[in-house]
């Protein structure tokens, strides 16, 4: 049971371009920032990303973009991000959206060995076209079916070294959902912890899911939107 | 003249009910949160993930773990709990949260929305829009009644992408209170200095009025 | 937000004869024992019982059995039970076998607003009799229906005054898939406390599910099989 | 003459390989656990809700809320993990449970079993046996080659309810072990003490032989 890799390079390594990737988080929040450095670094390319967003120009799935690595996005929000807009417009870029329930569904659908649901999200939008719509009980759902990806990369904030995963807060978002539904999944942790040190109560993704796993480093977590209040 | 957008989410807040769990979408709707009424315990479900979403952080508490769906930094309190995004939806899905504000770029006299898309303009995506549409069982709209041009955004159908159909039950704009029904929108609630009869005029779908139509008081 | 009852007695209270109900536990493990006992005690009959399982003579479901409470049984194995048998030979007792994971998938898409699922479980089987079946991807799946419940009694290990839940160990099972999939859900805890003592990154049902909730009394968590090893 | 039933157990063990997760059914299954090779790192999977399941606990050590699917008192070892049952059938549905072993009443010669029902006896259920069959991708049936009558339980076609369709892969009996291929049945290796010819003589669906044929060791 060798799951513990020593860094993302080692992690990544057979990733092939035209690959198709999942990727967890929200906006910027528990991306796998170690995975995507090392994408970049790597150099593969006419990727297929699965992720709820694309990053900012210069951080996350962004910086992937720079590099144009990616051949598709399929995503529920892709915000603020100029190149991404560029490569959109000028049809370099391909891209999906889907809806944000939809999307995480899909995914879970996959981990659970499902291979299609049925969903409200999309009925009687521009979504629907070409699927399947059938009624239950007088309400009309689309069909959509389970997401196929070679490799899920996701950011948890604890792991052990049998791949067991805990997130934290809102960081946990798509990542575990996602962890399921890769055909190779690769998790990268804050705190890489030995066996026996996580609470089998607690777990959010058993090991089962998860083939490789390393302690990531210098961990940026940029925060996109920062709002606060006054004290007093 | 009309409500402004403070007065907007205050008047949506009297709708809340004492155990109500709430999704609240990006803008007006976000400032319902400053104006729970009173002994009415609400819980905010944020659908990246979060059930009890508290106020912003105080400065320098800002934790890149803890936003919402906008991406903002926020806070928990006490009896929140954290879960993932089939989850979050599965529960809106499921009926479970009891009312969803949200804003839009147009409705339709028979509850459709349109809040997603303007063609020839870049696509961004819909993000959690089209499932909580489709999904909620109780959904307000909070908006302007007219656009910048000054053309009503209450219509007999909508001309942008729709988000969502026949599900909008209820909308609030600067003007006044609307129920979708049978016949349209159904005037309830005139802001202070506006007649029905601006109403009327700036509404170009189907519109009637309550027989007990009265001023909002907020 | 009052979602705090007394107890299992209160917290059934509107429980009509005829209801459909759901009950987490595996066996004897992680049952409802108070709520349980409370129905017994009420006397409400021609129940649908929704469970893995249907307890022993003695305990657990065997108990609303012994007093004829139960008109139907939704199980996936219903063991060691004279007087289920009998009711069942008889013709007094309706019995209908769902598969293991059917059973839990089933449960599960209820909580998450699906109406149906597609699963492998008992292609080409007796179960199969009458059943969509559809092929994806090469193979043979059946639509299986979301569960349609009107209360889902569960027990849980702590829970919160907000109704978020926690389970122990193996006592799980299929207690917060129900939990997720109840009009009603009644859980009953080992432990109630105040908000903000539970962990919210290890909640596994969040309270917007619960609506009702309460301190159980006397557990006796009777083991079916015990099984042990001699020290050294 | 053949193996005993703890013989069979340790002729399947040497199935495992390092790194498998592994669900064991009841009865002889179970006592693949107590044979797994040195230096084999294997997780069991308990489909009632636990990865990393532990040996039997200590005397007055059992706890009621720690239970396999056979309902026994267990353990956990280091590294377990807990989740629902939907969650269970959902990793096996996904195909990362990579061994599945299990008891039967008859296999036929093109994988399918029957292990769950026998027509005018009380019927028990199928528990999980459905599900896992359907779903495992790598299932070995562990068994007596015949029944108490002397019949085969090896078949051209099983007579019972069946649990599951072309499904098996290979089968452990007391007299030897068989690949479901093509051709049927084809034996691997045979019992010691037991001739090719007994075991043609008590395998009722279609049978071949391997050319490397050979005793089992075990």
């Amino acid at each position: 049971m060798k799951k513990v890799f020593a860094g993302a390079d080692e992690a990544i390594h057979d990733i092939p371009s035209g690959a198709t990737l999942m990727l967890g988080g929200f906006g910027l929040c528990g991306i796998p920032e170690n995975c995507i450095a090392a994408i970049v670094k790597k150099g593969i390319n006419n990727l297929t990303c699965i992720s709820n967003n694309a990053g900012v120009d210069d951080f996350g799935i962004g910086l992937m973009l720079q590099q144009r690595q990616v051949k598709k996005m399929i995503s529920s929000y892709v915000g603020e991000n100029a190149e991404f807009e560029r490569q959109m417009l000028s049809g370099e870029l391909e891209v999906e959206m889907v809806p944000q329930g939809t999307l995480a569904t899909r995914c879970m659908a996959a981990g659970y060995g499902m291979p299609a649901v049925f969903l409200l999200a999309g009925i009687g939008t521009e979504v629907a076209e070409g699927k399947e719509v059938r009624n239950f009980n007088g309400k009309d759902y689309l069909m959509e079916y389970a997401f196929d990806s070679d490799f899920a990369i996701v950011k948890a904030w604890k792991g052990d070294t049998q791949g067991n995963l805990i997130f934290n807060g809102t960081a946990r978002n798509f990542s575990p959902l996602m962890a399921m539904a890769g055909k190779i999944t690769i998790a990268e942790v804050e705190h890489l912890v030995p066996v026996g040190e996580l609470d089998p109560n607690s777990i959010h993704v058993p090991g089962i899911y998860v083939h490789r796993i390393f302690e990531g480093k210098n961990y940026e977590k940029r925060i996109e939107q920062r709002t606060v209040r006054k004290k007093g | 003249m009309g409500l402004n957008k403070e007065q907007i989410a205050r008047r949506i807040a009297q709708e809340l009910k004492d155990g109500f769990y709430v999704n609240l979408g990006i803008g007006i709707p976000t400032l319902v949160a400053n104006y729970i009424p009173e002994g009415v315990d609400v819980v905010l479900q944020s659908e990246n993930g979060l059930l009890g979403m508290g106020p912003f952080p105080f400065e320098g508490e800002e934790d890149a773990d803890l936003i919402n769906a906008g991406k903002q930094t926020i806070t928990t309190i006490p009896g929140s709990a954290f879960f993932d995004s089939a989850m979050s939806f599965g529960m809106i899905r499921a009926g479970k949260v009891d009312l969803t504000v949200l804003g839009a770029m147009e409705v339709a006299d028979n509850g459709d929305i349109a809040n997603w898309k303007i063609p020839g303009k870049m696509v961004k995506g819909m993000g959690g829009a089209m499932d909580l549409v489709a999904a909620a069982k109780n959904i307000i709209v909070a908006m302007q009644h007219t656009n910048p041009k000054g053309e009503s955004k209450l219509l007999p159908k909508c001309t942008l992408p729709i988000t969502g159909i026949k599900c909008v039950r209820k909308v609030v704009t600067d003007l006044g209170v609307f129920d979708i029904t049978d016949e349209g929108f159904k005037l309830l609630e005139y802001a202070p200095g506006v007649t029905v009869d601006e109403i009327k005029a700036k509404t170009a779908g189907r519109l009637v009025i309550a027989d007990d139509v009265k001023e909002i008081t907020v």
